[in-house]
Order: C-alpha cells, then structure tokens, then sequence
C-alpha cells in the first residue's frame, strides 16, 4: 500500500477534528489562496502582537491533506513567535519539494512530520503547502 | 454480457497491460479526460514520422505528395465519420478548446462581414451551467471583447438542462447557442431539437460541444442540423495535438479568418491578403500533420469496431455501474440516476459510513495508489457546474469502449476500501 | 570536411536510407519548410503513447503523473535550451504561427489592460519585407481589428534588410516590430541590435519569429534581449503540432489571455473568470502533449550533437553549395552570395543557357522525378519578398545537420540536366 | 525517367512558342484565376459571336504545364463553337482528375491529349487546368 503511508494516523485526525477552524476578529491581514488544479481554497488570518502570533484563524475547503495542514499549521504557528514560525514554514517547504528524498528535521516540524509521506506525490505536495503558503503571505502583509 | 469483442479491443490498447509500479494493475476510467490508443494509431504515427513525413500542400516532391495525401485523406476520414456533406467543412485544430475559440472570435470581429456574426452591446450569447470551460470562457471573452451579454441555461437537480425559460432566454437578441452535446461530469446526453428549433425561429446560430458524444455514438452532423459541432481526437482513441471544427460551409465562407499565417491565404501584399477557401483558411501554418493522420486511423478503427456496437457497450456499463455504485451507501451521484439518455460519465460524491465527507481527491488517491485504479478528481473544468450543486469536487469514472464489468467492480471494492480508511 | 559525424547522424533517420518509387534515393534539401526526424523522436513518442499517456495537470492518478512530469519536463528542457530565465516563459503552442498570432491578439485586445498593449489609430506596428506569412498576416489583422498603421521595412538588392530609414520607420508611434531572425527565402540572418536598440528608444516591444534559427544554431534569448520569440517544433527535428512562444515573463503577465479553455483558468463563475499564471493563462485546453515530449527528445538531440556543431556543419555546406551554384550559368541566387551572415537556404532562380527562364515548379518537378531530390518551389510562403524581386517563385533548397557536399554535387547535376530538357 | 513523360515535346513546344498569347481588344468577358498553392495566375478573356469563339486573349505567369495548357487551349477554342469547346474541356477536366487510370479521347482533344501524363502528378494537375477553368468562368460570365 503505497498511499495509505501518506494518510498518516495524524493526518487523519487533523482532518476530521481541524484545530483552530474558524475566522476570528481581530486580525492584521487576511488572504485568500487558491490551488487552481484542484480547486482547494482557503482564506486565512493572522493577528500579530508585538513578534508573537495571536492567532492564526481560517476556514477553507479542500482535501484531507490541505485541510490537516492547516490545521497543524495553526498548532504550530499560534502562540510561537513570527521568527520561529517562518523557520517552521520554510523547513516544512524544504521537506515538501524534496520529492522525497529529503530527510525531515523533526525537531523544527513537531506533528507536521507526518507530512513527509506526501512530498512522494507531486500533485499533492500543492494541498499539503496551501495553508503555510497562505500564513507566509499573510504574515508579510500583516507587517 | 454481449456486443464488442472487449477482450480482442482491450490486447489492441497496450497500455492496458501494463503494470503500474508496486505491481498494481491498471484500471483505466479516465477516458472521459483523455482516451488511452490503439496500437494502429501508435503504428500508423511511427510510420509516418519514419518514412513519409514532410510537410503538406505547399511540398511538390514525392515525400510532399504523401504527407499531403495522408493528411487530406484524414480529413476524408473524418468528413465521412461524422456525415459532413463536405470535406471542406472540417478543419484541423489542436483540440475542442481551439475549435470553439475560433467560432467565438468569428463573432463581433472587426474583420467581420457578415451580419450574422456581428455582435455588440444589447447581443446576447447563451450557453448552458454544465458546460466545460472551454464552451464558456471564449464566450465571455467574447462578450467582453463586444459588450454583448452572456447568459444561460440553468440545470436541474437531477443534472438535466432547465429548458423551462427556454423562449425568454433565446430571444430575438441572439446571436449565438453554444451548449454541450453530452455533459463531461453528468453524463447528461443534451436533446438538442427543442434548443435547435427556438435558434432557428430568432435567427441564433447553434454551436454544439461534442467532445463527449462523438467518440461515444453514432454522430451525424447533417442529421443533428446545427451549424457548429467542435470535437477533440485525444477522447476518441486520437492523438493529443488535433482537434475538429466542423461549419457549414455556407457559415466557414462568411465568417472572418482566426489566425493568419502560411496556407490559409490566397494572395499576400505588405498592406492587405485575400485568403484561401474554407477549410485551409482556418489552418495557418504547419498543421499537426501527423496528429491527422493518426486521427483518421482512429477513426478508422471506431468505425471498425462500429459506432453503434460501442454506444450499445457503453450503455450497458453504464446501466451496470449506476446500479452497483448505488449500493455504496453515502455514495452521491451528481447528474441522472437511470440511463435514460445519458452517456457513461459518472460522477459522484462519498461520505464514510458516519457521514462524514471524502474529498474527492482522497478518493483518487487512494483509489490510484492501492487499486490502480484511475478515475478522476476534481471539478473537471465544469466549477460553475459544481457551484450550481455546491460542491467543490466530484470524483468521476468515465467508461469506453475497452472497459469491463470487470473494472467496475473493481471500481466498487475500491470505494469501499476508501470508506474503511477514513472511517 | 570536419565537423560532426554527418554518416552516424544520417543513420538516425530512417527515412534518408528511404527508396522511392521507381528506385530514386531521397535526397532531402527541404528542411527549412520541414525538417525529418530521428528515430530517438520517434520511439519516444510512440513509447510514451503505448505505456504512459494520460491528459496532462487535471489527471491525478499514476498515468497523470508521468504525462505531466514528461510534459512539464519538456518545457524545462527547452527552457534550457533557448537560455529562458524561468521555465514559466515557455508557452507551447501548435506552431510558429499560432505563437505570433497570441501576441499579435494581445494588441489593441479589449481585454487588455495594459498600456504597452494599447493599439488604436495613430499607433504603428513594424515588420519587414521579408517576412513569411506568418509574421505578415497576423499584424495584417491586428492593425485592421484596431485601426493601426503596418509599416515595414525594405529589403536590398543584395537580400539585406534596408534599416537606412530606420529612425523614421521605428518610431514615437510604434507600438510593437517583429521581424525574422533568420529569412526562410533570402537564408539572410538579420542583425538585432540596431533595431532593438531603436525600439528600446522609443518604447516598442520585439518580437522575433526565430524559426528559420533555433533549428540551425545556439540561440540565447537572455542574450538576445527581445521581449518575445516564436518557433516550431517540426523545423528542428521535431513533431508536427507544437511550436514555441517565449516571452518574457514580466510581458506574460500583462497580457491578456488569448484563447478560453480548460486548465487556462484560476476560477470560473458563469460570468466572469481569473486566469492562471503563465505558461498555462495561454495553453487553453489539452495540449500536444506527447508532441512536446518529442520536442523535447528532440531537442536533446541537437544538443548531443551540439548546435555550435551543427552551425559549422551548415555554415560549410552553404559555402560548399554557394560556391558550387553560382558554376552553373543561368542561376541566380536569390539572397547573399557570401556565406557572412546566412544561413544555409539558398534560394534561386534558372534560365536554360539560351536565356529562357525555367519555372521552378518544373525544376522542383525534374530533380524530384528523375532524381528523387526535394527542394521547395514557390513564393515559400513568403509573397511580398518574390514581389519585391519582380519574381513569382523561386527554387529553395535548405541544408540542415543531415545533409551532405554528395546531396549538393546531385542537386548541381540535377540542375544541369533541368537545363538541357528545357534547353 | 517517371516525370519526362509528362514534359512531352509537345508541351515544351507550347511553352516556349505561346499561342495567342495577350490580352486583346474586345472582350466580353475577363477573368483572373489564381492557383494560390503555387502561386500561378491566369487573367483570360473571351469574345463570342453567335455562338462562335471569336477570341481567346491571355496573359499569365506559371510553369510550363500551366502556359502551355493555356496555348494549348488558344487553339483548341479559338474558331471553334462555344459548345463543341466546352465539351473539349469536359473531356480535359475527366482526363486530368483520372490520376492517370482514364482513357483520352483523342478525337475530342487532339492536342491537348499530350497533357495525359500530368495526370498522375495530383500537384501539377491543377496547373493544367489553370487555363481550362478560367476559360469555362468567362464563357459563363460572357452570357
Ligand atoms: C520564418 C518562418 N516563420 C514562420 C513559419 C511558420 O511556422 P509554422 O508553419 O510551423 O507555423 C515558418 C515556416 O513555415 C518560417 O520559415
Ligand atoms: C465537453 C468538453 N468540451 C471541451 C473539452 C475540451 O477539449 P480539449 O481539452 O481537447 O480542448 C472537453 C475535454 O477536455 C470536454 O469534455
């Protein structure tokens, strides 16, 4: 079974109980990503104070994969710090365009490990990146 | 089951043997996207590239006459498939979208003569909310480029068209009703004679989208009546890189040329050209040479097998696999239920067993990476269509002539797999 | 001669070992109007459509992936191979002359919103005297469908451009010159920097039609600095069916979009559309897809035998042929008659040694059916240019990697034997 | 030697000497055909009295089989009746669309029956019957 090792236990629960699903006021920036070959979609917020992360909040549709993503993007990022959080971003990226021969830095990625099975699959790599692609869009506007 | 030989047609596919990695077979219910070939059509293209090609029409040697035979004679072929009562009205594009287009800027063209092509502000264009994207974006390009306005046929919840405003919708303001033969989510077969009939009184012209109908059934364009049909070779067991519109010749002589290039002109000057008859005076520059020849030996081979005989296949899978996809439970079919005129695209949505949606491209995934089997994800180029049932995405397995009852089942064990997982 | 290893490369292609009818070996000078294959072309093609064809981007499951992979490879490797700074700036079209139509349609487009796109009356576009159709006729209609003016520069006696009025033709007004980086007549290669430089000074966009040049030696568009070049698949050793656009990705994104489809779009609502980033804004529907992963394999091809190679090949055997022509009494080239700055098409016109002029359809006609040699006869696409030197046709051969002195030496003989028939 | 069959003497002879070549005073009516493949054109104009060919005028540039068809034609129709010419050029036209299997009947088209080897050349047929196309347009157009 070459997929199921992509539908992680996590990403499963991630996926039927998202964390922090939901638009919430106040917020610095809003965006709205689209992956135009699938049609998965999200509109994300963020709410920055003083170099934290208050909140990141969102409400989106799409597959399993985008929509555990970015439910562990927001176990990640909300409460860390803007800094800690783009390096979190930017190893998850590494990891997901590493076609699968990228080895993970568990220590920076948490939960979001268990996204390594889809960097195998170029046609989801796009879902798995759409939320974090988002929250870095959104947290350079939002300054 | 009777009809085709399908185990005889399915050793002409050699894809269909073939083994994905990790050992899985191949199930192929993509046809709908893209339709796998025919070892005739493979040879008939290397043979070709190898020992014939060069360029046509304007090449005099002996290389210049077959590949200007072979391409000519595709075009025979194809005239001769779809009952054109000329050759000259069927012109070699790259696919239906390039087909579509070129009817879509004949329209409120400055270059344009004829008033039946005219278009401006208070024209109107109509088309339906199950089109493809590609029978709806030249269209709004169109309507922007003139100020006309765009509107449509709505669909009902059983994924038929609404023809309930028909009067009021084609009015004596259109211009143009362009609508899908057969629907490529649905599967819905379009009646056309009701749509037909209102054009004809107000004076609209009628395109139709066959992308979907002429590789699956017996289509004949003098017998359909319309002015426009525009189809693709890659669905019909084709090459990718060719595509047909056929015109009434009447319509192809006054409408203005599309692209301007070498061999769709009679005469060039520095400031002005006239150009050649229809149909080279919609086929500037090179045309896909080979992509022709390779359609007409498609042709060819649908013809062999009978166009009939594969209607009559499809039709039972068709019937076959609604009832043993409605046993799935959570299981959603978007467009008609029976088989009643519909064409073998199903589309579909799936819940686990406690309600809770799959998303489609789970579904493929999963479907693909343990079954190999190959269906289709997403809103497949219809968004409005999925809007109109307010759903993202579907998943949809589209039958051909080569499928099995077989590959269905397997389709059906698949789906069930896929429920356990995210159960 | 050295060079590259002309026998190894001719055993490539099967069809130069060909026989034709009557027991005539082919001798192939017609690759400016299209250019054969080698069976590494080939067998790619047909390999990919027997084991791993799927529709391209929309198609999710294993076959889809290896289509898109192969497609999108392709436009890496031509990315590569033309120096274009991001792989997103290669758009495939069918051909060469669709690739100049898009950008032509980009002009004066009510869609556009961009100003260097603007194109009304007063405003001039720019082109040459030697243009083939295809980049003639394209700005024809631009200028028709906007009421702009054509301009165009003359070409000498000598078959040069004429850029002595280039400051009054290149000007305030122009909004866009496209001319030939290489004639497909004259072989004449046009020097760039003049015009470009022109062109900068007063704000118009470039664009090159490079089909007579990618083919025949190392073309480096960051180099160049044009904003926009177009080429062909089937003049370098490719398929029919696909040609190239470059822009600049910058340019990509101002324009508006050309033809409406599928997998063009970013979202579509029944009334309105946004649009996907370049390439794909401009590749409406499924493209050749197996045709430019022969494009591709093709242009791995002519970099394994290196295109600084094969333009010293050429550059000799048009030394050879020039030479060896202008021994025959009654021939005049058509075109430099030195090998600076040309390529290897030699265009020409014959007389019998009494002074009678022989139309080239009956040379074209003689060398092919006494001696199996194919050359191009006619205006070669190219009108304006034969006007220009008061003739109607001309006789073309065109030298490309394959070709040999041997092929030149039967083409002189054949000539001579033309003249004694007519003699 | 498979096309020196078709440059019989007979042709050369034609094209190197044009018969009636010219465009001359009256006419009743003109017309220009154009072969746009090869570039070849034809403007012809015809006179007829009472039933008679009185003149058979032209002008055009082409390649041997296309000017000698049309000196080819001067002959044939020039003094003859308008109907005995058109049947010359039915039978011309049946010759020349036979791809080289039809029998010429060589009574109705004396000359012209040289032309046979054209036949198979399907390129070069349509130069042939450049000439022999106008003349039928202008006989039309003369009515
Ligand atoms: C200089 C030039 N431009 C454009 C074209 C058009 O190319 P295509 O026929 O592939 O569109 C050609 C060849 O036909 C050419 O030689
Ligand atoms: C109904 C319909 N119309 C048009 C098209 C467009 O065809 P192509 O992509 O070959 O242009 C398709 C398929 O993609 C289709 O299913």
């Amino acid at each position: 079974m070459i997929a199921e090792s992509m539908y992680q236990e996590l990403i499963l629960e991630h996926y039927k109980h998202p964390q922090g699903r939901g638009l919430r006021e106040p917020y610095d920036a809003e965006v709205h990503h689209v992956n135009p070959t699938c049609g998965d979609e999200i509109t994300l917020r963020v709410k920055v104070e003083s170099g934290k992360v208050a909140d990141v909040s969102y409400e989106g549709q799409g597959c399993s994969i985008s929509q555990a993503a970015a439910s562990v993007l927001h176990e990640l990022a909300a409460g860390s710090t803007v800094v800690d959080s783009l390096a979190v971003v930017d190893e998850f990226t590494r990891l997901m365009q590493g076609r699968g021969t990228v080895q993970a830095d568990e220590e920076v990625l948490g939960d979001a490990v268990a996204f390594a099975g889809v960097a195998k699959f170029p046609a989801r790599v796009k879902c798995a990146l759409l939320a974090w692609m988002a929250y870095k869009d959104a947290v350079v506007r939002s300054s | 089951m009777d009809g085709l030989d399908v185990e005889r047609i399915r050793k002409d596919f050699p894809v269909l043997s073939r083994e994905l990695p990790g050992g899985r077979p191949l199930i192929y219910l993509d046809s709908g996207n893209s339709s796998q070939k025919p070892v005739q059509v493979i040879e008939a293209m290397r043979d070709h590239l190898s020992m014939h090609y060069s360029n046509v029409g304007r090449a005099h040697h002996a290389l210049g006459a077959e590949s200007t035979e072979a391409y000519e004679n595709a075009r025979d072929k194809i005239a001769a498939f779809i009952g054109a009562p000329s050759r000259d009205e069927v012109i070699f594009t790259k696919n239906a979208s390039e087909a579509i287009n070129l009817v879509a800027y004949a329209f409120g063209n400055p270059l344009n003569t004829d008033e039946r092509f005219r278009l401006g502000p208070g024209d109107e264009i109509v088309i339906t909310e199950m089109e493809h994207h590609s029978n709806i974006v030249p269209w709004q390009f169109a309507a922007q480029r003139s100020g006309a306005t765009l509107r449509w046929f709505g669909v009902t919840d059983e994924g038929r068209l609404d023809l309930s405003n028909l009067d009021e919708l084609v009015n004596e303001r259109t211009k143009v009703v362009a609508f899908a033969h057969q629907s490529n989510v649905l599967g819905t077969v379009n009646s056309i004679s009701p749509i037909l009939a209102r054009a004809r009184q107000v004076g609209a012209l009628v395109l139709l989208d066959s992308s979907q109908a002429v590789p699956h059934k017996p289509v004949d364009v003098a017998e359909l009546g319309v002015d426009f049909i525009a189809f693709t070779g890659h669905k019909m067991v084709g090459p990718s890189g060719i595509g047909v519109l056929w015109g009434k010749a009447e319509l192809l002589d006054a409408m203005p040329p599309f692209l301007g290039g070498g061999e769709m002109i009679e005469a060039v000057w520095m400031d002005r050209s006239t150009f050649a008859p229809a149909p080279h005076k919609f086929e500037a520059g090179t045309p896909p040479i080979v992509e022709a020849i390779g359609l007409g030996v498609a042709v060819d081979y649908l013809t062999d097998v009978g166009m009939p005989a594969i209607k009559e296949w499809e039709h039972q899978l068709t019937g076959y696999a609604l009832q043993a996809l409605s046993e799935i439970s959570g299981l959603r079919v978007i467009g008609p239920r029976s088989v009643v005129s519909r064409g073998g695209t199903v589309s579909f949505t799936l819940k686990t067993p406690g309600g809770f949606d799959i998303h489609p491209h789970d579904v493929g995934q999963i479907l693909d990476d343990v079954f190999g089997i190959a269906v289709r994800v997403g809103h497949h180029c219809a968004r409005p269509l999925h809007l109109r049932f307010g759903i993202p995405a579907t998943t949809r397995a589209s039958l051909y002539l080569y499928n099995t009852t077989d590959e269905i089942d397997a389709l059906v064990r698949g789906l069930h797999h896929v429920q356990k997982v995210f159960g």
